[in-house]
């Protein structure tokens, strides 16, 4: 992702209008905790903030980052862009959200961060299609507890309910456990022909697969853009092996590339030359759209300033982008809603077609 | 005077309960689960395959952790220290044993004489290695603070236990590694009343029996083995009948280092996963299980490994695994409260 | 030659000073005594000789060599063994394990002989050779620690407070067996509080003060030494 | 509390110019500066430490689930300071955006003592199984209750309190939590960061003054006792639980009110903070700046040295066989008993006004001689001139008796003796004397009263009082700190009294320290080694503090377990002496074990034999010296002759 957001910004040759645009890179997660600890996260908004000249805020990857950092950046009328964040809570009351949110996350009482990723309540919707045209009739869910995977989870379930597949379970899991064969084996009591994971790869994600594959024939595994990586579908890198993978199915908001638009397939080629990776993780994409948004909203702005940058990122409207055209909405919320569905074939993510998912409300 | 006529000692009836809890109260606490959930098998399914499968799930988990956790009831046995690093040590033997495989070329698809045969040599490397790093932290952490006050130990064990989980995340990432099914882990070998035993049931049991024997065996009988029985109970006098106590504790980490090296191979081809904190979580779940048992006992610490294996898939089969760490911990914290020293516990040391 | 030359021996605990010089000798087939009062670092010396607690300066001879910066198991193999202070048995080991124990450095065949030697010196410890030290009485335990390291076959015997609690009629007993011991040839280098029995049973003493040699003599000697009457024995 | 006046106003001098700095330090950098920020979460670590530092540091409790406390602190302000309970519509003295947020928003310095008292709570439940366990296991459980408070934390959104109102929101997090909000004070913001570090400093400084206060208090010495030698301690009338519980809940407390602070300052409360590696990183700053001391070095310089000694000899195990026999009616023994004569009609002057005066008017019948006149009139007491009456004592050790059926009396005023070999069950018989062991069967009176199987403390506030066969002081502090111990029971000062130093905190304070003195000066110390530690003194020495530890408590009985054990005889003579002087001018009673014969036969009026855990005979010296079995068991032939 941050690979995506430097060959945006090396492309436009550091410039954005009149401006000479710096990027920062700050990392939310410390060495020990190996993931993102609310200390550097509220450390990087504050600096962020302190900095008068920086314009932009872009991330970050994680939802629950995003929930400690936004109260600050917005307390100083930093505009935000994350190109990865998909909880529902953060922008929106729709279902999925909690009681509060978003309010609680906006002190100044004005809106501040946009996202150009659609949100899970369509993810879950995409997933819940899929499976019911998969035949799916009982599921057994199982999702890491965190805000992405919680949040997600939740959607899937109401979606699926929506759609009338009988959910079995849906169990938080311990990541730090050996492995989940007893959960397995229970779903496989309650006769579950179908099984959905809704977290992180770095939650022991691998193992689970591994045993809800081992447990049940045949079973139907899904996922969603938190294991849409390299790192779980390669046994190479550590992930599943050929075996569970020809199973799983997962929904990333990436397309084809043959489905993007002329400029996205250029990215594809640009990102390839610059990097020497053909595949780049879906996010990549994303990365490089976020950093182009910003740039954007700073030639639009006129002055550069914090308050008219956030002005033009939400007044973006019919962006023609690498993504497609979309628009921000008055939440912050893109308004393109397509999910790429992939399978896992032969250790590589491979794009099988776009899901034009019912969100039902 | 009332004063003058002593009270009669007849127990009191709480007393009585009291005694009565001390005694049975453990086996009690011990039997609830499985006796709850054997009874709503049989109600609601008519077998008790459901649970047999949660035990021989838990006896083959168990028997990895009985293996690590003897090697932190050797260790807290012989110099009182809680040897934090040894999860680490333990995740140490699960790395060697993934990148060796790698070295030697074994893979799932090779015939079953050739794969014995590296497996073995895996092995040894395996004990080898953890053996020897476990050797070295002594040397290097532990043996200048003999004379410290005993938190210092255990703060520079922390810090080895730190330093080693980065080793293993520069070694191998940071997150959890699937690699090759070697043994075909959860294939079903055979049945026996409707519970499944799979390859990876028979190895880990099957390695951990004669591993236990073996070293049960040393330390009772061997000259060396009495050396450390005798350290153990008093250095300085062993020290008076000759024995080199420096010696006889770098063997104790040396063995306890070998076995935690075995489990690692075990572990990395029964769950086909590693990590770099695999360590840690099995540290806390072997040195729970050595406490459990009565520490600075080998036969405890194994029943703790066994039992707790078993509370595990119970949990993570019937309530949830997310909730699994916090079972298992009550039960450590009831087994405490109902016996201090453990279930097979001898008195340490300090009580002498 | 004389067997064991301690010259001028400077022990410390830490920073503390516990022993400020001590010299002294012990001569092939000996029993001698060391006495004084409690902290005047009679256990010291003995520990220093052991190698447990090595003299920072100084030098001890035994049968000629240096052995003053020696680990106790080398000291041990040479032949000096010692019954600590307090006994020390191994709780959780059986009377006859902890026989073996004190054989422990050694590869010879006599180790059986040696064993029913301990035996008939104190025919209790067979009576319960398959008992737990731990279990046993501190008289029993005393008996055991000294039989222990005699297993160890030690042309030099280092006792520390053979008599210390326990029960007068056992004391007598013990220090009946030291003088067969020290009679049947292994010589003796005795620590005691009790400076009656310890200077009825040796050839010659010395008397420690704080870390010091404050007087050494013969036995018979010192007993009619008035001072030594009036601090040590009471008189 | 030892240094010289103008020693200490220096320090103070330099400690205010310090403190100058650090408070004003925040001026001269930006007000959302890193290092601001870095400052206050070390302030905030810092009140952690400084917390965890009174359990580990001063009880001695090796505590490896500190991270629970942090986690309750910080779910506490979660609960009632944030928008989590949407539902929920209470908001109490709060800002303005905090008002417009459904949810519980009460002001921080409520949710403050709030999270100080769940923490407490919390601290007692963890602790009341917890803290009756030894060393290593207390590292152990804690740890075990760090990880299951975790592993509530994470799974807490699946516990319902009530529809609506889960318990935690597991690992998404409480967030964002209200802003600190004090009276008089722009709400504080997340960019300023002055504010927050001025308040994680004044709480570092409170509980540094508590760490201090307590440090020198009768509780500091308590704690302090108890982790040098918990037996001792609990011998000498400390309650071990309930003090070990008053670390604990304090230490917790300052957990929970800084991790309070810290939900507000991180702006969450998530549940992945609160994991096992957060409770070493706390221990780990507690043990690099010093155990046990506040500033971090100083204080703990002997401890080095004193973990070099030589280790105490073990006690011996003890051995006994089953069986019981009587020797002869207890009554009738009795009666024959000399007892001493005094003269008690003089007020007793010694007693200080703290404690429970013992009634001294039950002593005044008593009168040397062997045909004594049975006290009349007041005394309805059937047997008035006992002052401890054990019957049918026996403790079974796994299987083993150490004691079998002893019956066994003391005469008010009298000074006894007990002796037998080794492993005859009197230590055994003296720990059940003071409650450290509860007799298997049997009855005990002391005073008139059942002790029978009684907490040690309470035993020792009644008026037991012992010493130990290897001396037993606390060896990190002076002489004069371990007579104030053996002054536990009789002192009041409480936990906030002792942090508040009131007045009459202060008086008992000094009224203690001048009585350590006095007893000190009593059983033959030379002043200067009053505030010496306790461990350089010279052995005899060690003795006599060890008894002027006893005599603190005002004892009516007084155990001595081999007080001659290492002295040599002219030592031993003194101290035949002393206890002499303790019966007459004090009218203390006293139980004394004793190997060497001498002393047994000059000092006692009477004797008891135990052999095997049985009495085989009692009487006069000179009666038991001649006893067949005592001379087979026991003494010897060779004795009968010194």
């Amino acid at each position: 992702m941050v690979n995506g957001m430097r060959l945006a910004l090396q492309q436009a040759d550091n410039k954005a209008g009149n401006f000479t645009i710096k990027y920062e890179s700050l990392d939310d997660s410390t060495a020990q905790a190996g993931n993102w600890t609310p200390e550097a996260t509220s450390q990087n908004a504050r600096k962020a903030c302190q900095n008068d000249k920086a314009a932009v805020y872009l991330g970050e990857f994680n939802s629950g980052a995003t929930a400690v950092s936004l109260p600050i950046l917005n307390e100083c009328g930093m505009p935000q862009i994350s190109p990865a964040n998909t909880a529902v809570g953060l922008t929106t009351d729709e279902p999925g959200a909690d009681k509060g949110e978003p309010d609680k996350y906006y002190p100044t009482g004005k809106r501040t961060y946009t996202r150009i990723v659609p949100i899970d309540t369509i993810q879950g919707a995409a997933l819940a299609t899929t499976m019911k045209e998969d035949g799916c009739t009982k599921v057994a869910m199982t999702n890491d507890k965190e805000v992405y995977g919680a949040g997600l989870s939740r959607n899937i379930q109401l979606a699926a309910e929506a759609q009338d597949l009988n959910v079995l379970f849906n169990e938080g899991i311990d990541p730090k456990a050996p492995n989940y064969r007893s959960l397995a084996s229970r779903a496989a009591g309650d006769g579950a022909d179908c099984f959905v994971y809704a977290g992180i790869t770095a939650n022991n994600a691998v193992q689970l697969y591994k045993d809800f594959a081992a447990a049940i024939d045949g079973l139907k595994m899904y996922g969603g853009d938190g294991v849409a990586e390299s790192g779980f579908a390669d046994p190479a890198e550590g992930g599943i092996p050929e075996s569970v993978g020809a199973n799983v199915k997962l929904t990333v908001a990436t397309l084809s590339p043959d489905d993007y638009p002329p400029q996205g397939q250029e990215f594809f080629g640009d990102f390839e030359e610059t990097y020497d990776e053909p595949n780049p993780d879906p996010y990549a994409i994303y990365g490089y759209e976020a950093m182009n948004l910003a740039l954007d909203a700073i030639a639009r702005s006129g002055d550069g300033s914090k308050e008219k940058v956030l002005e033009a990122l939400f007044d973006t409207k019919d962006r023609e982008s690498v993504l497609g055209t979309y628009s921000i909405d008055e939440n912050g919320d893109t308004t393109l809603t397509d999910y790429g569905l992939y399978s896992v074939d032969g250790g590589e993510l491979k794009f099988d077609k776009t899901i034009k998912a019912e969100t039902g409300g | 005077m009332e004063a003058a006529s002593i009270p009669a000692a007849r127990p009191k009836p709480l007393q009585v309960v009291q005694d009565w809890l001390s005694k049975y109260g453990l086996i009690l606490v011990l039997l609830i689960m499985p006796v709850y959930y054997g009874i709503q098998d049989l109600s609601d399914e008519g077998d008790l395959s459901r649970l047999g499968g949660n035990i021989v799930d838990g006896l083959s988990n168990g028997s990895i952790w009985a293996l690590v956790a003897i090697g932190y009831t050797l260790v807290y046995g012989i110099i009182e220290l809680i040897n934090f690093a040894h999860g680490e040590v333990f995740m140490i033997g699960s790395f060697t044993a993934a990148g060796f495989f790698g070295t030697i070329g074994l893979t799932a698809g090779m015939g079953v004489p050739g794969l014995v045969l590296g497996l073995l040599l895996t092995l040894i490397v395996c004990m080898l290695v953890s053996g020897t790093l476990n050797v070295m932290i002594e040397r290097v952490a532990y043996r200048p603070l003999r004379n410290a006050p005993v938190l210092a130990p255990l703060i520079t064990a922390v810090g080895f236990s730190f330093i080693l989980q980065n080793v293993g995340l520069l070694w191998r990432g940071g997150s959890q590694e699937g690699i090759g099914d070697l043994i075909n882990s959860q294939n079903a070998l055979f049945t026996v009343f409707g519970v499944e035993i799979t390859n990876g049931d028979l190895l880990a049991i099957g390695t951990t029996i004669p591993l236990v024997i073996l070293m049960v065996t040393f330390i009772t009988r061997s000259r060396l083995g009495k050396a450390m029985r005798a350290t153990a109970q008093d250095p300085e006098a062993a020290r008076l009948m000759g024995i080199n106590v420096d010696t006889t504790i770098s063997l104790t980490f040396l063995l306890g280092g070998m076995l935690a090296g075995a489990a690692g191979l075990i572990y990395a081809l029964y769950q086909t996963t590693i990590w770099y904190a695999q360590g840690f979580t099995a540290g806390l779940i072997a040195f729970t299980a050595a406490v459990m048992g009565g520490i600075g006992n080998i036969k405890g610490a194994v029943l703790g490994g066994l039992i707790i294996g078993i509370i595990q898939q119970i949990a993570d089969n019937r309530i949830g695994t997310e909730w699994t760490p916090a079972i298992v911990f009550a039960y450590l914290v009831l087994i405490m409260v109902f016996k201090p020293s453990g279930l097979l516990g001898e008195q340490t040391r300090e009580a002498g | 030659m004389s067997m064991l030359v301690l010259d001028d021996i400077k022990t410390y605990y830490g920073n503390i000073q516990a022993l400020k010089g001590i010299s002294l000798t012990v001569e092939p087939g000996e029993c001698v005594t060391l006495i004084g009062s409690n902290g005047a670092g009679k256990s010291t010396t003995l520990r220093s000789i052991s190698g447990l607690t090595p003299p920072r300066t100084g030098s001890i001879l035994f049968e000629g060599q240096e052995i003053a910066r020696m680990a106790p198991q080398d000291i041990v193999s040479l032949g000096i063994s010692q019954s600590p202070e307090g006994r020390r048995c191994f709780p959780r080991m059986t009377v006859a394990e902890n026989l073996d124990m004190g054989a422990y450095l050694r590869r010879d065949t006599d180790v059986e002989q040696d064993r029913d030697r301990v035996y008939e010196l104190f025919p209790r410890l067979e009576e319960r050779s398959k008992q737990k030290a731990g279990t046993m009485s501190g008289g029993e335990q005393q008996m055991l620690a000294i039989g222990r390291a005699l297993m160890a076959k030690p042309k030099l015997l280092l006792l520390d407070e053979p008599s210390m609690g326990i029960a007068p009629i056992l004391v007598e007993r013990i220090y009946e067996t030291i003088a067969e011991i020290n009679k049947q040839g292994t010589t003796i280098l005795l620590v005691e509080q009790n400076a009656n029995f310890a200077l009825g049973v040796s050839h010659r003493a010395y008397v420690l003060e704080t870390g010091k040699v404050a007087l050494s003599d013969e036995s018979a000697k010192l007993r009619e030494n008035p001072d030594v009457q009036k601090a040590y024995l009471g008189a | 509390m030892t240094s010289a006046m103008g020693n200490r106003n220096v320090k103070i001098a330099i400690f205010l110019a310090g403190l100058f700095v650090v408070a004003i330090l925040p001026l001269f950098f930006n007000e959302s500066s890193g290092f601001i920020d870095d400052c206050t979460l070390a302030l905030a670590y810092i009140c952690m430490a400084l917390g965890l530092n009174i359990i580990v540091g001063f009880a001695g409790l090796l505590d490896l689930g500190y991270v629970a406390f942090f986690a309750i602190g910080a779910y506490t302000m979660g609960w009632f300071a944030s928008g989590f309970y949407a539902d929920a519509d209470i908001h109490l003295f709060v800002g303005e955006f905090a008002s417009s947020i459904p949810g519980i928003h009460v002001n921080f310095l409520i949710v403050l003592v709030i999270a100080a008292a769940l923490t407490t709570l919390a601290g007692i439940i963890i602790g009341l199984p917890t803290l009756r366990l030894r060393g290593d296991y207390i590292a152990i459980v804690t740890l075990a209750f760090g990880e299951i408070i975790h592993r509530i934390a994470i799974n807490g959104d699946e516990v319902k309190i009530a529809e609506g109102f889960p318990l935690t929101n597991g690992r998404q997090g409480i967030t964002p939590v209200d802003k600190i909000d004090l009276p008089f004070l722009e709400p504080f913001t997340s960019l300023n960061l002055r504010p927050w570090y001025w308040v994680a400093l004044a709480l570092a400084l409170f509980v540094l003054f508590v760490n201090f206060r307590l440090r020198d208090s009768r509780l500091g010495r308590a704690w302090i006792a108890l982790r040098e030698d918990e037996v001792a301690a609990i011998s000498m009338g400390i309650p071990a639980v309930k003090t070990k519980l008053l670390a604990y809940g304090t230490g917790a407390a300052f957990g929970g009110m800084s991790g309070a602070f810290l939900a507000s300052y991180l702006n969450t409360v998530n549940a992945d903070q609160f994991a096992f590696s957060f409770s070493i990183f706390v221990l780990a700053m507690v043990i690099l700046g010093g155990l046990g001391s506040i500033w971090g070095g100083g204080r703990g310089r002997g401890r080095a040295d004193v973990h070099q000694l030589p280790p105490h000899p073990r006690r011996a195990q003890r051995r006994a066989e089953q069986g019981r026999a009587r020797i002869r009616p207890l009554r009738a023994v009795v009666r024959h008993l000399r007892l001493p004569a005094r003269d008690h009609d003089g007020p007793q002057t010694r007693r200080p006004d703290t404690g429970a005066a013992p009634p001294d008017g039950a002593r005044t019948g008593h009168r040397r001689g062997r045909h004594r006149a049975r006290p009349g009139g007041a005394m309805t007491d059937s047997s008035p001139d006992l002052i401890l009456d054990a019957r049918d004592v026996s403790k079974v050790f796994g299987g083993l008796t150490a004691v079998g059926g002893v019956d066994f009396a003391i005469p008010r005023g009298g000074i006894v003796s007990l002796i037998g070999p080794n492993g005859a069950g009197k230590t055994t018989f003296f720990n059940m004397l003071t409650g450290l062991y509860k007799p298997t069967t049997g009855a005990i009176l002391f005073d008139g009263a059942p002790i029978t199987g009684g907490r040690p403390d309470k035993i020792m506030a009644r008026g037991i009082a012992r010493t130990f066969q290897n001396i037993r002081l606390f060896g990190t502090m002076s002489a004069r700190e371990n007579v104030m111990v053996g002054e536990h029971a009789r002192m009041r000062a409480g936990l906030f009294g002792s942090v508040l130093r009131t007045p009459r905190v202060r008086r008992e304070e000094r009224h203690v320290s001048d009585k350590a003195a006095e007893e000190l000066a009593y059983v033959g110390l030379a002043a200067n080694t009053f505030d010496q530690l306790a461990i350089n003194l010279a052995y005899g020495d060690q003795r006599r503090v060890e008894i002027a530890r006893a005599l603190a408590s005002d004892p009516k009985l007084l155990l001595l377990d081999e007080p001659t054990a290492g002295m040599n005889p002219q030592e031993s003579d003194e101290l035949t002496a002393l206890m002499h002087r303790l019966r007459d001018e004090r009218g203390l009673t006293i139980l004394l074990i004793e190997h060497d014969m001498k002393v047994v036969m000059g000092v006692s009026e009477y004797i008891t034999v135990l052999d095997h855990g049985e009495k085989i005979a009692e009487g006069l010296p000179d009666e038991v010296r001649a006893d067949n079995r005592v001379i087979e068991a026991y003494l010897g032939k060779g004795a009968m002759h010194e």
